[in-house]
C-alpha cells in the first residue's frame, strides 16, 4: 500500500532504516521526501483543499502550527497515551514521535587544526571563519530551534529575541553557510565543518561514517525538541498513513529510533550498547525542554525579524 | 475565347491600386506575355488569373464560357510555374513532377506512364530519381515546366521563369520554352520585364504600365508603331528627339530632320540603330564615348539633341572621342508620338 | 475545408492550452496577490519593506553584473572561434556550449566543486580560496549557465556578418582593433542586446543555483520561495513573482524592441 | 590580429572553456572515486553509481518518459502554430508567439506557484504526471515554434504551398506534403532541444512535483543536499550522460536547421 | 610597370588549385578586366593582389618598383569595390566615404573637404547623411566607389561591383564608371564573368579560364583575334563550324565554304554576325525558329552544319519557318583555330 510522507527524508533521523522496515513489516510504502518542516506546513497549506500528504513529520512548533492551520486531522495511534503529557495535542492533531537535543555536530578532521568549538560564543571567532553552517531560522525548524537554544543562551526567553538575533549578526561576520534543508552530508563530507544539529545526527556521523565526528552540548546549554507527526486533514490514504502512524509508534518503530540515536517518543529503554554511546547524562543536564506553544506562536515574528534584520 | 478576362482590378489592403480595371481575352493555345517595368501589376494579374489573388469585386474571369472567378485555386486547373520554381525540395524530380497527378487519383500506374512521357519531353531522363538539390538552374526549371505540363492543364502561367538564370543560360532556355509550348499548342501567359523575352517567346505582347494595359499586340507592331512614348522607350530603347517639330520638319540643336508627314505638338522619338553616321547627314554632334560590343560600336554623341543621342555604328572603325561627326535618320525611323497625360 | 479554416484549425491546440494553462493562471496569480491580509496593498507593503526593495535591487544588480560579464566573456570567446579554423576548436565550441541544458541545481554543484571548502581553489591554495558561497560563487553560478546561451547567440550573429566588411574596412587601412571597433561591435550590437536579454532574464529567475549555493544572499527566487515556506505567506509569494516577472518581462521586452530582433532562443 | 589582442581572446576563450569544464571533470571523477577526499588514490569504483541507480533509477525514468511526453506535446502544439505563424507573419502572430514565450521571462517558481493556484485542487491532476507535463510543456513549447518557424522562414513556405495548390492539392494535403516535410530539421532542432530542456528542467518542477513524482534534477537537488558527495557526484554523472549526447545531437541537429535557414 | 606579377598561384587547403602561376602586368592608368567563366580564380587573382589572400609561396608582387608581396592589406593603400559593395550599416553615407581618411588619421576638417569633393563627382550630395539603408542599389554603389576612391588609392580593385543590379541600371552604371575611372586616370583591374562589360569598361581584358590566363589583349584584338575556342566562344559567342577541312576549303553538310588560308587540322568558328542569308550563298540550311529581337531576327539554322547555326538577320522580313535558305560567309570571318588539349 502507497501513502505519501511530507519530509520523511532518508538522510535524517535515519527515516532511511524508518521507511525500509515500514514497508517489510507493515507494508506500507513511502517515498522519500525532502523537505524543511516549514516547506511541510505551507505545502499542506497550499494543498488544503485537495491534499497530496497523508502523514507529515516535523518539528514540534510546526505541528503545533499545522493544527491551527486546520490542515492535520486528530489521530491517536496506539501507544499514544504513553507519550508523556506537553509532547502531544490532546485531540491528537500531532504527538512526538522522539527528541532531539540541539547541539553542534562538528566534523573534527574538517578544523584545519582548530580546537572542538565548546561553547555557541566560540563560533563567532575568526579561526571559525566559513566553518559554521545553520539551516534557515526563517524556514527549517531545526533552524528556528537553533535560534532558541542560542536565545536562550545568551538570556533571552520566547518574548525576547535580541540576544539571538545579535548572535546571527555577529555571526554572519564570519560568514556561515545558510542552507534551508538536512545538511547532514555535507557535514560529513567537510564542506559544513561545524553545523547547529541534532545530537541523532551528529552520532551517526560519529559512528558510521568514516572520519572523526563529534557532537557539542554547547557550555551555555541548550534545548531538547521533540519531532512530531500528523495524520494530514482529508488524506487521500487515510488508512495507510494510519497504519504508518501505528507502527513508528509501535515498540519496533520505536526501536529504530533508538538505534539510530534518536530518543524515542514512548518510554522505551534504549538499548545499552546504544545508550554508550551518547554523551554522558551530566552533560545532557544543560539541555531543558521549552514551552513548545508559546514557541510556535513567535515563530513567525521571529522569521520576519531574523530575515528583516540579520544580513 | 479560351480565357476572358474582365473588369480585373486589384487595390492591396495597403490601399496600394496595383491593378486598374482591365480587359483581355486570350484565344486557345496563344502566347501571350505580359511585359512591364518593375511594379507595374504583372504578377499581380497572373496570380488572380491564377487564383492566388482575389480580385476587386466586380471582376469576371471566364474560362470556355465557365465561370471561374471564385474557384480556388486548387480546383481551377491552371499550371503554373515559379519565378523561383518552387520544387518541393522534399520531394524527388520524379515525385514533383507527378505531384499533380496524384493529387488527381490516378492510378500509380497511369501517373507513372504520364511523368515518363513529361520526363521524356523535357529530356529529364537521367534526372528522375534525384533531389531537387542536385539539379542546375537549367535542370531545375524544366522540372518545373514538367511539373506544370504533367497534369495538363488547360492553361499555363509562367511569372518570370527564366529570371534567375544567367545571361547564356537565359536566353538557350527560352527558346527551348517556346519550342515546348507550340509543340504542344498550350494556352500560356508569360510574365517578364524583359523586352527581348517577351518578343521571343509571345504571339502577342500586352505591355503594362502602373496597372494598365498600354498596349497590346505581335511584337513587330509594338516594335514598329508605338503608341505611347511609354511603349516606344520601354520596346526597344527609343530616345527622344528634344527640338521642336513645325509643319514636317523637326528643328534641332546640331541641324533639321525631315518627318514623313506634319507633326506638330507631338514629340519625336528615334532608335539607336536609326542613327546612321554619313559623312552628308543633316545633324552634327560631337563623339563622347566609343565602346566597342563586338558586333558594333555603340557611340554616345552630344550636341545634335537637347539629350546625348546613341548611335549603333557597324563596321572595322569608329569615330574617335571628341571628333565631329554628322548624322542622318531616316524619316520613316521616326516614331511622332502625343506625351501621355500621366508620363510614365 | 479552406485555407482560412485550416489555419484557423491549427491554431486551436496552441490557444486552448496556453488559454488553459498560461493566460488563467497568470490571472489566478494575480488574483492570488491580493488575496492576503493585505489585499492589494501588499504591492505597496512590498515597496515599503526594505528587506524586499533591497532584494529586487540586489537580483537586479547581480542579474546586469552577470549580464555584462556573460557577454563580455561569450563577444571575446565567439569573435574567436567565429573567425578562426583551428583543430581543437569543435571541442572548445562544445566545451562552451554543452552546460546550456544544465540545470540551476547542477549548476550551483559545480560552482560548490569548485568553490567549496572541498573545491579545486581550496584544495590548490588551503584556507582562503572559498568563495562558493558568497556573492562571488552565486555570480560565478549565474556566469556559468549565461556563457552557453549568449555564447550560441553571438556566435550565430557573428557568421551572418558579410566578411567582406571586415575585408573593406581593412583596405581602407583599419586595424584589427579598429575592426572589431567600428564594424563588428556596432552589427552585433542586436545580437548583443537580444543575447543580454536572454541572459538576465534566466539570471532573474534562476533559482535552483541558489537554492544548490545556499547562500545568505538573497536573490528574488530565494524570498519568493521563502514566503511560500515560511507559514505559506502564499500572497506575497504571488505578489512577488507577479513583481518579478513583470520587472523582467518589461526589460525583456525593452530589448527586443531595442534590437528590432527576435530575442534569439539559448537553451 | 595583433598579437596582443589575439592573447586575449585565446585565453579568454581558454580560461571560459576551463571554468565550463573543469567542475564537470571534478564532478564526473568524483562520482568514481572510492573517497572523493583521499583522491583517486583511494581507488574507482561504481558503487556511488549503483547506490545512485538503486536509489534514483525510477526518477531517471520518470525524467525520460516525461520529456518523451513533452516532446509529442510540443509537436502536436507547436508545428501546426509555427505553421500558421511562419505563414501570417503580422502582428497577431508576433503577439502571440511573445505571448507563449513569456515562460522565457516569468520566473518558474512564479508559473509553478500559478498552476498551482489555478489547478491545485483538481487532485487527480495534481497528483498525476500530467501536472509536471504541463510545466515542461508550457517551458519548451516556444522553442519548437522558433524552431520550426525559422526553418519554414526561410523555405518560401508561401510560393511551394501556392505551387502545391495550382497542382489541386487542398490545405491538409499541402501541410502533410510540403509543410511537415520541409520542416524537418526545424523539427528535429526542436525536438532535440525539447526533450534536452525537458530532462533537466528544475525551477518549475520543484514546487509542481509531489513525492512520487521526483525527476531527476529533482533528486539531483535532494543528494545534493543531503547525500555524500561521491553520490551526488555519481547522480550528476548519470544526469551527464543522459544530457550530452542529446546535447551533442542537439547542436548538430540546430547548425543545420540553423544552414537552411540562412 | 605600375604593377607587375609573378608567378602568382594559389592552392586551397583542400587542395583546389584556384590559380595556376600567373604574371601580369599593368601601366600606370589602366584599365584592366579579369573575364571569365565562374569559377576560373578571378576573385582569387584580385584578393591576392588586395593582400585578402596569400598566394603560394614564390609569388612576387611589386607595386612600382616597391616588393608588396607580404605586406598586410591595410598598408597596402589598394581601393576595393565588393560585389556586395561591404557598404558599413551602421554609418551614414558620409561617413562610409571618409572611413578611410579617418583610418589615415587626417585632420576632420581636411575629412570633411575631401569627403564632399568625392561627394560632388559622385553626385550623391543629397544622400550625404541617410543610412545606408536608405539608398537604392545604384546609389549604393556608387557610394562603394566613392569609398573606395576617397583615400586616393594607388590601385582600384573592383570584383563585380555591378552583377548585383539589374540590367537597364548595370549598363547605365558601367558607362559611368568608365568615365570616372579614366577622368581621374586610376589604374584598376575590374572583375567580371559580363563579356560586354568587360569590353564596355576595360583598355585590356585577361580572360581567364580554369585558373589560368587563356589571352590578354585589347576588346578589339580579343573579338577580332581570338587565339583559342575558349577565347572565340567566350568572346562574341563564336559558333564551330562542324565539317572537315581540306586546304583552305571547308566542307559542311550544307556546301562548302572557302577559308582565307589553309587551315587543315584546325576547327573553324564563326559568329552569328557573320552569317549572311544571301541568295547566292554557298550554303543550304533550313529555317528552324525565328526570333524577332527589334534591331534584327535571330534564325536558328539546320542543315548547314552538324550543330544548328544561328544567324542575326537584319531587314522588316524574315523568312518563314521550315524555308529552305542559302547563306554566305565572308572567307575573313571565319577564324581558324587549334582546339585545346584541356577543352575549356
Ligand atoms: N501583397 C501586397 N500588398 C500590397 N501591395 C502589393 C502587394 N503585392 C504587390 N503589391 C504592389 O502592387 C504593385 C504591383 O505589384 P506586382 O507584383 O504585380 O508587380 P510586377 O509587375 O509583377 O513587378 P515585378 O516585375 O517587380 O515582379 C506594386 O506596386 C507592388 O508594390
Ligand atoms: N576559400 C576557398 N577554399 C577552397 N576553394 C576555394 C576558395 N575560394 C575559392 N575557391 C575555389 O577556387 C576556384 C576559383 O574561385 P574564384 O572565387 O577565384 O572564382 P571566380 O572566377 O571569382 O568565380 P565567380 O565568377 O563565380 O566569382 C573555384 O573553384 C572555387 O571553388
Ligand atoms: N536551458 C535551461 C536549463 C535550465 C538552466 N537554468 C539555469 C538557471 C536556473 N536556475
Ligand atoms: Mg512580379
Ligand atoms: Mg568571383
Amino acid at each position: 500500500e502507497d501513502a505519501v510522507c511530507y519530509n520523511c527524508p532518508p538522510e535524517w533521523a535515519d527515516w532511511a532504516s524508518m521507511l525500509k522496515a515500514l514497508d517489510e513489516k507493515a507494508d506500507v510504502k513511502m517515498p522519500h521526501d525532502n523537505k524543511n518542516s516549514g516547506q511541510t506546513l505551507s505545502q499542506l497549506i497550499a494543498e488544503k483543499a485537495s491534499p497530496v500528504a497523508d502523514i507529515a513529520y516535523y518539528g514540534v512548533t510546526t505541528g503545533i502550527q499545522a493544527a491551527g492551520e486546520g490542515v492535520v486531522q486528530s489521530y491517536k495511534p496506539k501507544g499514544f497515551d504513553e507519550i508523556p503529557e506537553g509532547l502531544k495535542d490532546p485531540e491528537g492533531k500531532w504527538f512526538a514521535v522522539h527528541y532531539g537535543t540541539l547541539g553542534l555536530f562538528v566534523n573534527v578532521d574538517a578544523l584545519n587544526g582548530a580546537p572542538v568549538p565548546q561553547c555557541f560564543a566560540d563560533l563567532t571567532k575568526p579561526e571559525y571563519k566559513g566553518m559554521v553552517g545553520y539551516l534557515d531560522p526563517a524556514s527549517a525548524f531545526v533552524g528556528y530551534a537553533g535560534a532558541i537554544a542560542v536565545n536562550q543562551a545568551f538570556g533571552g526567553n520566547l518574548t525576547n529575541f535580541e540576544p539571538a538575533l545579535k548572535y546571527f549578526k555577529e555571526l554572519a561576520a564570519n560568514s556561515p553557510i545558510v542552507p534551508k534543508q538536512t545538511s547532514y552530508a555535507r557535514v560529513v563530507s567537510g564542506e559544513i565543518p561545524i553545523l547547529f544539529d541534532y545530537d541523532f545526527n551528529a552520532y551517526r556521523a560519529k559512528y558510521k561514517e568514516n572520519g572523526k565526528f563529534e557532537f557539542v552540548m554547547p557550555c551555555e546549554g541548550t534545548i531538547r525538541v521533540p519531532y512530531v507527526m500528523s495524520l494530514v486533514a482529508g488524506a487521500p490514504h487515510a488508512e495507510t498513513g494510519k497504519k504508518a502512524l501505528d507502527f513508528i509508534l509501535s515498540d519496533d518503530g520505536q526501536a529504530i529510533w533508538a538505534n539510530a540515536y534518536l530518543k524515542p517518543a514512548r518510554p522505551v529503554a534504549l538499548p545499552a550498547e546504544v545508550a554508550a554511546r551518547f554523551l554522558p547524562d551530566t552533560e545532557y543536564e544543560r539541555a531543558v525542554p521549552v514551552d513548545y506553544a508559546e514557541m510556535a506562536k513567535a515563530q513567525a515574528a521571529f522569521g520576519e525579524r531574523y530575515l528583516a534584520e540579520v544580513k | 475565347m479560351t480565357l476572358h478576362l474582365h473588369n480585373i482590378a486589384k487595390t492591396f489592403p495597403g490601399g496600394t491600386q496595383a491593378l486598374s480595371p482591365t480587359d483581355l481575352d486570350i484565344a486557345e493555345g496563344e502566347i501571350v506575355s505580359l511585359l512591364g517595368p518593375s511594379g507595374c501589376g504583372k504578377t499581380t494579374l497572373l496570380r488572380i488569373i491564377a487564383g492566388l489573388e482575389t480580385a476587386d469585386p466586380g471582376a469576371e474571369i471566364r474560362f470556355k464560357g465557365e465561370d471561374i472567378t471564385s474557384q480556388p485555386v486548387e480546383r481551377r486547373k491552371v499550371g503554373m510555374v515559379f519565378q523561383s520554381y518552387a520544387l518541393f525540395p522534399n520531394m524527388s524530380v520524379g515525385a514533383n513532377i507527378g505531384y499533380g497527378l496524384k493529387m488527381q487519383k490516378l492510378p500509380r500506374a497511369e501517373i507513372e506512364a504520364r511523368v515518363d512521357d513529361v520526363i521524356a519531353l523535357c529530356r529529364l531522363e537521367p534526372y528522375r530519381a534525384r533531389p531537387i538539390s542536385a539539379l542546375s538552374g537549367g535542370q531545375r526549371q524544366r522540372v518545373a515546366l514538367a511539373r506544370a505540363f504533367a497534369p495538363r492543364p488547360r492553361l499555363l502561367l509562367l511569372d518570370e521563369p527564366l529570371s534567375a538564370l544567367d545571361a547564356a543560360l537565359r536566353v538557350q532556355l527560352r527558346d527551348e520554352l517556346a519550342l515546348l509550348l507550340r509543340q504542344f499548342g498550350i494556352t500560356a501567359i508569360f510574365v517578364t520585364h524583359d523586352q527581348d523575352e517577351a518578343m521571343a517567346i509571345a504571339d502577342r505582347v500586352v505591355v503594362m504600365s502602373q496597372g494598365r494595359v498600354a498596349q497590346v499586340g505581335t511584337p513587330e507592331a509594338l516594335y514598329r508603331a508605338p503608341e505611347t512614348p511609354f511603349v516606344a522607350r520601354f520596346i526597344g530603347n527609343a530616345m527622344p528627339l528634344g527640338g521642336t517639330i513645325a509643319g514636317d520638319r523637326l528643328h534641332l540643336r546640331g541641324g533639321v530632320l525631315t518627318l514623313c508627314a506634319a507633326a506638330e505638338g507631338k514629340t519625336a522619338f528615334v532608335r539607336a540603330e536609326d542613327v546612321k553616321i554619313d559623312a552628308n547627314g543633316p545633324l552634327a554632334a560631337q563623339v563622347e564615348t566609343v565602346t566597342f560590343l563586338g558586333t558594333h560600336y555603340r557611340i554616345a554623341l552630344s550636341g545634335a539633341s537637347d539629350e546625348p543621342l546613341y548611335c549603333l555604328h557597324q563596321g572595322l572603325y569608329a569615330p574617335k572621342l571628341g571628333e565631329t561627326v554628322r548624322l542622318s535618320v531616316a524619316p520613316q525611323s521616326i516614331l511622332t508620338l502625343e506625351e501621355e497625360k500621366d508620363a510614365a | 475545408m479552406s485555407s482560412r479554416q485550416f489555419l484557423a484549425l491549427c491554431l486551436v491546440p496552441l490557444t486552448v492550452f496556453s488559454l488553459a494553462f498560461l493566460a488563467l493562471p497568470l490571472v489566478r496569480l494575480v488574483l492570488a496577490s491580493g488575496e492576503g491580509n493585505a489585499g492589494w496593498g501588499v504591492y505597496l507593503q512590498i515597496l515599503q519593506t526594505p528587506r524586499y526593495t533591497a532584494t529586487l535591487v540586489q537580483t537586479v544588480l547581480v542579474s546586469t553584473l552577470v549580464t555584462v560579464a556573460a557577454l563580455a566573456v561569450s563577444t571575446t570567446a565567439g569573435l574567436y572561434l567565429a573567425r578562426n579554423r583551428f583543430r581543437g576548436r569543435a571541442v572548445l565550441l562544445s566545451i562552451l556550449t554543452l552546460p546550456l541544458a544544465f540545470p540551476g541545481v547542477v549548476v550551483g554543484f559545480m560552482i560548490i566543486l569548485l568553490g567549496g571548502r572541498q573545491g579545486l581553489f581550496n584544495q590548490i591554495l588551503p584556507g582562503h580560496m572559498i568563495f562558493a558561497y558568497s556573492t562571488l560563487g552565486l555570480f560565478l553560478g549565474y556566469l556559468y549557465f549565461s556563457i552557453p546561451r549568449v555564447l550560441l547567440t553571438v556566435m550565430a550573429a557573428i557568421e551572418k556578418i558579410d566578411p567582406s566588411l571586415e575585408e573593406a574596412a581593412r583596405t581602407l587601412g583599419a586595424s584589427p582593433y579598429r575592426v572589431m571597433r567600428d564594424v563588428l561591435i556596432p552589427q552585433l550590437a542586436p545580437a548583443l542586446v537580444a543575447a543580454g536579454a536572454i541572459a538576465f532574464a534566466t539570471a532573474m529567475g534562476a533559482f535552483g543555483t541558489a537554492f544548490t549555493l545556499a547562500t545568505n544572499i538573497d536573490v528574488l527566487p530565494m524570498v519568493i520561495y521563502t514566503e511560500f515556506t515560511l507559514s505559506a505567506n502564499i500572497a506575497m509569494a504571488a505578489a512577488l513573482s507577479v513583481m518579478l516577472g513583470f520587472a523582467t518581462w518589461t526589460i525583456l521586452f525593452l530589448a527586443r524592441s531595442f534590437s528590432g530582433a527576435g530575442v534569439a532562443a539559448g537553451g | 590580429m595583433t598579437s596582443l589582442g589575439k592573447i586575449v581572446q585565446i585565453s579568454v576563450t581558454l580560461l571560459a572553456s576551463a571554468f565550463l569544464l573543469v567542475p564537470t571533470i571534478q564532478s564526473v571523477l568524483a562520482g568514481l572515486t572510492v573517497n572523493y577526499f583521499q583522491g583517486l588514490r583511494s581507488g574507482l569504483t561504481l558503487e556511488w553509481i549503483a547506490v545512485v541507480w538503486e536509489l534514483y533509477a525510477s526518477s531517471t525514468f520518470l525524467s525520460l518518459g516525461l520529456s518523451l511526453a513533452c516532446l509529442a506535446v510540443t509537436l502536436v502544439i507547436g508545428v501546426p502554430a509555427a505553421y500558421v505563424l511562419a505563414r501570417n507573419p503580422g502582428r497577431i502572430a508576433r503577439a502571440m508567439e511573445e505571448f507563449i514565450s513569456l515562460p522565457l521571462a516569468i520566473p518558474g517558481l512564479a508559473l509553478a506557484l500559478a498552476l498551482l493556484q489555478l489547478y491545485g485542487t483538481f487532485k487527480e491532476f495534481r497528483i498525476s504526471w500530467t501536472f509536471i507535463l504541463v510545466g515542461h510543456v508550457l517551458y519548451t513549447l516556444p522553442f519548437m515554434v522558433r524552431s520550426v518557424q525559422s526553418v519554414l522562414a526561410a523555405i518560401d513556405l508561401k510560393t511551394l504551398e501556392e505551387a502545391a495548390a495550382s497542382l489541386g492539392a487542398g490545405p491538409v494535403r499541402r501541410f502533410v506534403d510540403v509543410v511537415v516535410p520541409n520542416a524537418l530539421p526545424g523539427i528535429l532542432a526542436g525536438a532535440l532541444t525539447v526533450v534536452t530542456l525537458s530532462i533537466g528542467e528544475f525551477n518549475l518542477t520543484w514546487m509542481l512535483h509531489t513525492p512520487f513524482l521526483k525527476t531527476l534534477p529533482v533528486g539531483l537537488a535532494d543528494s545534493y543536499a543531503s547525500m555524500r558527495l561521491e553520490i551526488a557526484s555519481a547522480y550528476t554523472l548519470i544526469f551527464f550522460v543522459m544530457i550530452v549526447p542529446l546535447l551533442v545531437t542537439m547542436q548538430w541537429a540546430s547548425a543545420r536547421a540553423q544552414r537552411i535557414s540562412q
